[in-house]
């Protein structure tokens, strides 16, 4: 056995540790310092104050999808079904027809992701071929009240606009 | 009979029921605010009523809503229903009762009648605590077996293995304390505790047994389940334990249960350790006899104290972060108005007392008030202190909780006795 | 067996079939050769280059495996630098103009050009000059669209129809970089073996009109099965997927390979017949017009025929061997009489010389073997003194309304035991839902008496039960398909010594009487 | 080398005259197989109409008895099968490798640019067609240049313009 053991010196043999009475007293200190810091000026708070004040989002964060298009606001995806191949999660279903407006053969009929299903690991961006599918639309909160509504489709994912520009976006920020 | 009696006996009565019901808010409130001080959080700020958050307080109020109308569902794998229901209630009567023998203030002497400030007169006191409390885990146990539930189970077992474990030290501690006060009538003991040591300082509990309070202060958190000791809800191993099936009200009873008894124990440290009612160095009869010297001074005391608390309020009660007309501002004009209303109110009814009825019932009625005053103000630092605890301290582990009951506690406590009898007996 | 001979492929001696060529010789053996435009129905045509090796002390030292036969102590080079250079260069130049679109592409996951670039190349395109833009999306006709710039110029799609279907609708025209495939104007592929094009092409140049864009094929399921559309029995591939939250359903059927039966080719009926297992199927029991649990429909119908004085029993000729013997055995129970009468599947003139036949019944020689009367007057005797007609999914409408029959039926009760909504099940006082050929596994005799076996592929999320479940809930004691099978070797001669589960894939051949006199 | 698969239909049906239908069955016994005969027929239908319309092509094949398509291929390879009408001279410029290296491209951009024919064009007043055509076999003597079937060998720009004013 090669295996190199290392013997760890454990903590807590000394009478005083073993009475637990003291390291509680300590560490009770510290915990009412932090109370009274905070009773008395609570502005010190480590707190972010959502929703009024939102986080600051990174281009790359890993967002709700979006669909890109072209600049004459037609789909750039071909319906490669790269992302539904590649998702870990089986949450895209996409249907594909036919083109006819010269960019490509095959465009998606129908381009479901089921966010509920969703685990926003971004696969789905990497596979992507054309650049058209993206999760750079900043939206964080994917919320709702129905399952049904949960369950985007083509239109919804190409009416959002990304987050961010162009250029921060390929920077991918800070 | 005399209508007075009565009078008193409803009183007496309705402050043993609803103290302990009206803190249960108050401490889940205290709760939510300390664990997210002692975690650089906020804690609850959301909730309001018109805008008005009262600190946090209206959150209980949308809780208790919530709990009220949450749908109340008895699984249908439960077989005994009945004993699924009476569970929680058992719970939380049995913390309830545990309350009714702790005297909250010095017996009231009117004219010729003596009125004892207990909602229970009773002269076992320390006893039926015992008693009642420890009947209070058979409400875990039943609870956790009757959800017909492998964690319930779970839940309710370690709940009464621990209660085992810990009532020994509990009353191996007691022993020695009710020797030295002589008296298991927890009046009396009280009463004890008005006297002064060596002149100067006061016969607290906690002077005459320093080992013993905190043997008992252990053993308190682990009859009331409270962090460290809560295993029996366990959620990181057994989800919830014996209360994993309930919801709705019925959940809300072990809920308020466990505060309940979290204040009724916190009276009763206070009550056997510091002091109870007593103002230190001011006994009763001290205080009769010199109410109006101590009234004056409160109503100097007053308006310092409420400047200073206006100032915490307009300092801490505003948004921290750019928000045009700032709605906490109104917030906070409302209560500096109110507090400044209220020390007003105070000094009205305490200067129409000073001129109009000092001497005779209206002093001893004054007492009264300010040893409620004392009793409660040092059983909410007691429920902070569970507070505290609850939030410095990591769970035990099951081995290490026993561990620490039968091989530190026990023998502490024997120790103890010996020593708290040895010097009972060189001294008398 | 034909005769062995050995040769030698990078040094190492390998035992091969004499009388083929390299690339279907070595093949049985597992080593790959890569070609495009050989095809072992097409024969070899050279034009692609793909599958040169070396011969080492031969003379020429570079030859086409395609059109080199096999020869005893012949050394081959498969992985010398120079072979590799060559398959290297091919795919650079196949590639010059090929537009890489494989993310569009229904090929890309079976296409010949992807796995040779992955395998062979795995270099980017050094061109720096516009590439050569060519016709897409040509509709040859049949439901073949052709992509001219994915064309890698094989000519297969053209041998096909010239030596095959002897059509000869598609060829090459221009030469040079425009050269490319296409019809001659006006007159579009008109055959009914054209869909075979797309399986041929050995890129996504051909594709199919159907199954265009509808799924990537990496998603689907390949499962061998028998096409039930005629009495030929070709061996299909069911290509069937259950999308997420969706229905298992087929997408296409492509040919499995089966010389004794079909060669490599089905036709373009059968390849499309896999709608019908898709669309229009019984999936709820019915008694008297009312949905009703299977169990209770089932207890309905066995109260039925217990009432019954003389029952009448209809099974398909569709249905397998073993469903057919089940269906016998449950019709002695209840002394019903049994007739396999199916007329209305025969299509007088359908049929060709190549693949269709005129007789849709997939297992008619199964009903013959088993003994079970087909014939016109006898089902008419019979259902003219029943009282209760069972119809096995037997659809007598097959080829239109039998107006004779239909006055019969119309005067009896009827039960109807069936896998899909048809005109002649809707009468029927009961309705069972079973199982599509898809959906069961089983046996069937094609009507040159080849028996081959074929296995469930499709599990439907309302799944029909086997025809076997049900007469076994009859009261017939065949509970699934091997039981059938001590009977069925008892009562039919030729059949006595096949063993179900060692049925090879391309079938065995069956001699009977009949046959071997034909023989002799 | 431009497509030429788009044939042109005169919406006419074709036959041979009698001379060119005594020629086809004179010539096409001499053949083992029938499809030998394609490629003669093509040049008869050229004479006799100056180009070779859709249905040309379909007769032809009908009359030897074999696929259009078939037919076509080999009218649409060989670029001396003229698939429509053609100007008085037809000028047809080698493109493939010889004469491309040598300097073709001159001619073409000069075709393109002063007289306005891009290949597989013809001028309005129908009297230059042209045409990018493959190997002509004078790779000696490239670039080269073939006007109504005369070579017209190493041309460059500055010859290529002086042999165009010679045409009239």
């Amino acid at each position: 056995m090669s295996i190199k053991v290392r013997v760890v010196e454990r903590k807590g043999r000394t009478f005083l540790e073993q009475l637990y009475l003291v390291e509680v007293v300590k560490g009770m200190t510290v915990t009412l310092g932090h109370f009274f810091r905070n009773l008395l000026d609570n502005s010190r708070l480590y707190v972010r104050h959502y929703p009024e004040v939102k986080p600051e989002i990174s281009p790359r964060w890993r967002g709700r999808h979006r669909l890109t298009r072209h600049e004459d606001g037609s789909v750039k995806c071909v319906a490669c079904f790269m992302c539904q191949t590649n998702c870990p999660s089986n949450c895209i279903m996409i249907e594909a027809g036919e083109r006819f407006d010269g960019r490509s053969e095959k465009m998606p009929v129908k381009f479901d992701i089921d966010l509920l299903e969703c685990i926003y690991c971004g696969y789905c961006v990497e596979a992507c071929p054309m650049d058209a599918i993206r999760m750079d639309t900043g939206i964080f909160s994917v919320t709702s009240n129905s399952r049904e509504s949960l369950l985007i489709g083509l239109e919804q994912l190409m009416e959002t606009p990304g987050g961010f520009s162009e250029v921060d976006y390929h920077k991918g920020g800070g | 009979m005399s209508a007075l009696d009565i009078l008193i006996i409803l009183l007496r009565v309705a402050f043993g029921a609803f103290v302990p019901l009206s803190f249960v808010a108050v401490l889940v409130w205290m709760e939510r605010r300390g664990a997210a001080f002692f975690q650089d959080r906020a804690g609850p700020n959301r909730c309001n009523v018109y805008g008005i958050r009262a600190g946090g307080l209206i959150q209980n109020l949308a809780d208790g809503i919530k709990l009220i109308f949450k749908e109340d569902i008895v699984p249908g794998h439960i077989q005994h229903k009945l004993y699924f229901i009476l569970a929680p209630m058992l719970v939380f009567i049995t913390a309830l009762l545990c309350f009714a023998v702790i005297p909250f203030a010095d017996v009231l002497v009117l004219g010729d009648r003596e009125y004892v400030m207990q909602a229970v007169p009773m002269d076992v006191g320390i006893l039926w605590f015992l008693a009642v409390v420890g009947f209070g885990v058979y409400g875990i146990i039943l609870a956790g077996w009757s959800s017909h539930n492998k964690y319930g189970v779970l839940g309710g077992l370690r709940a009464a293995a621990q209660v085992i474990s810990y009532e020994i030290p509990m009353g191996l501690s007691l022993v020695s304390l009710l020797a030295v006060y002589g008296t298991v009538d927890l009046s009396a003991i009280a009463q004890y505790q008005g006297q002064l040591l060596f002149g100067f300082i006061p016969a607290w509990g906690f002077v005459l047994q320093p080992l013993g309070v905190i043997i008992f202060i252990v053993a308190a958190f682990a009859e009331t389940n409270r962090t460290p000791f809560d295993l029996a809800e366990g959620e990181s191993e057994i989800v919830a334990g014996y209360h994993v099936e309930y919801s709705s009200m019925k959940f809300a009873l072990f809920f308020m249960g466990e505060y309940v008894a979290m204040f009724v124990s916190s009276a009763l440290i206070v009550t056997l350790y510091f002091g109870s009612y007593q103002i230190p160095w001011l006994s009763t009869e001290t205080l009769v006899a010199h109410a109006r010297p101590v009234v004056i001074l409160l109503m100097i005391g007053l308006p310092v104290i409420a400047y200073f608390f206006a100032g915490w309020i307009k300092k801490n009660n505003r948004t921290h972060y750019y928000r045009a007309d700032d709605p906490r501002s109104r917030e906070t004009a409302i209560y500096v108005s109110l507090l400044w209303s209220l020390v007003v109110v105070l000094e009205v009814i305490l200067l129409i007392y000073l001129i109009f009825a000092a001497g005779g019932a209206a002093d001893r009625i004054l007492v009264l008030l300010l040893q409620i005053g004392s009793f409660l103000i040092k059983t909410f630092l007691m429920c902070f202190v569970y507070v505290w605890v609850r939030w410095t301290l990591p769970r035990f582990r099951y081995d290490q909780l026993q561990k620490i009951g039968w091989e530190k506690m026990l023998p502490l406590a024997l120790l103890n006795i010996f020593i708290t009898g040895a010097i009972i007996v060189s001294f008398s | 067996m034909a005769e062995m001979v050995k040769l030698f492929v990078n040094g190492q001696e390998v035992e091969v079939e004499s009388g083929k060529n390299l690339i279907d010789a070595l093949k049985v053996v597992g080593i790959e050769i890569p070609h495009f435009c050989y095809h072992p129905a097409l024969g070899a045509d050279g034009n692609c280059r793909m599958c040169l090796v070396g011969i080492e002390d031969g003379r020429p030292p570079i030859v086409p495996a395609c059109k080199t036969p096999v020869q005893a102590g012949m050394k081959v080079l498969l992985d010398a630098e120079h072979i590799k250079k060559i398959q290297h260069d091919v795919l650079e130049f196949e590639l010059i103009n090929h537009p890489i679109d494989c993310p569009v592409c229904d090929q890309a996951g079976e296409c010949s050009l992807q796995d040779y670039y992955m395998k062979y190349s795995l270099d980017d395109s050094r061109m720096r000059v516009d590439q050569v833009a060519k016709a897409k999306r040509m509709d040859f006709g049949c439901g073949v669209v052709h992509d001219q710039e994915r064309c890698v110029l094989c000519a297969r799609c053209v041998r096909f129809t010239r030596q095959i279907t002897k059509t000869g609708e598609l060829g090459i025209v221009n030469r040079t970089d425009a050269a490319r495939v296409t019809i001659f104007p006006g007159r579009p592929l008109n055959n009914r073996y054209a869909l075979n094009i797309v399986d041929l092409c050995p890129v996504g140049a051909m594709t199919s009109q159907d199954f265009r864009f509808r799924q990537r094929v990496w998603f689907l399921k390949k499962d061998a099965s028998i096409c039930h559309g005629c009495s030929r029995g070709c061996n299909i591939y069911i290509d069937h997927h259950r999308e997420k939250y969706k229905d298992d359903i087929i997408y296409r059927f492509r040919p499995r390979t089966n010389l004794l039966v079909n060669g490599y080719f089905i036709c373009d009926a059968g390849r499309l017949s896999y709608k019908e297992e898709n669309e229009n199927r019984q999936v709820t029991s019915l008694i008297e017009g009312r949905q009703a649990p299977f169990d209770e429909t089932i207890a309905a119908i066995r109260q039925k025929l217990d009432q019954a004085r003389k029952p009448l029993i209809l099974i398909s000729p569709d249905c397998s061997l073993e469903q057919m013997w089940a269906v016998r055995r449950v019709s002695t129970l209840y002394g019903a009489s049994l007739s396999g009468f199916s007329d209305a599947y025969v299509k007088a003139g359908d049929g060709d010389d190549f693949l269709i036949n005129d007789d849709k019944a997939a297992n008619r020689r199964g009903l013959e073997l088993l003994g079970i009367k087909t014939d016109r007057k006898s089902f008419i005797e019979a259902l003219q003194k029943t009282d209760l007609f069972v119809n096995f999914n037997n659809d007598l409408h097959f080829s239109g309304v039998d107006e004779e029959i239909d006055a019969l039926l119309g005067t009896v009760q009827s039960i109807a035991v069936c896998s899909h909504q048809r005109d002649v099940f809707k009468t029927a006082s009961i309705i069972l839902p079973i199982a599509s050929y898809s959906e069961y596994g089983g046996t069937i005799i094609n009507q040159d008496y080849v028996l081959q076996a074929f296995a469930k592929a499709v599990v439907k999320n309302e799944a029909g039960k086997d025809m076997l479940e049900v007469t076994r809930l009859l009261g017939g004691a065949v509970i699934d398909a091997r039981h059938a099978w001590p009977g069925i070797r008892k009562s039919v001669a030729c059949l006595a010594d096949v063993d179900p589960a060692a049925i090879p894939a391309e079938g065995i051949k069956l001699q009977t009487g009949e046959d071997a006199n034909v023989g002799a | 080398m431009s497509d030429r698969s788009q044939l042109i239909s005169t919406g006419e049906s074709f036959a041979f005259d009698a001379e060119r239908d005594a020629e086809f069955e004179r010539l096409v016994v001499r053949y083992p197989i029938r499809e030998s005969m394609i490629m003669p027929a093509l040049w008869m239908a050229q004479e006799q109409a100056g180009w070779i319309s859709a249905e040309a092509i379909e007769y032809i094949a009908d009359r030897i008895g074999t696929f259009p398509a078939k037919v076509l291929e080999l009218a649409t390879f060989y670029t001396m099968y003229q698939l429509k009408p053609v100007g008085r001279y037809h000028i047809c410029v080698c493109r493939t490798l010889s004469c491309w290296l040598r300097g073709k491209q001159d001619i073409v951009d000069y075709l393109a640019d002063e007289i306005g024919i891009k290949p597989g064009e013809m001028t309005e007043d129908g009297k230059f067609s042209f045409e990018e055509v493959e190997c002509l076999g004078h790779c000696g003597t490239a670039p080269v240049v073939q006007i109504n079937g005369e070579f017209h060998e190493e041309m460059d720009l500055k010859k290529f313009k002086a042999l165009l004013a010679t045409l009239t």
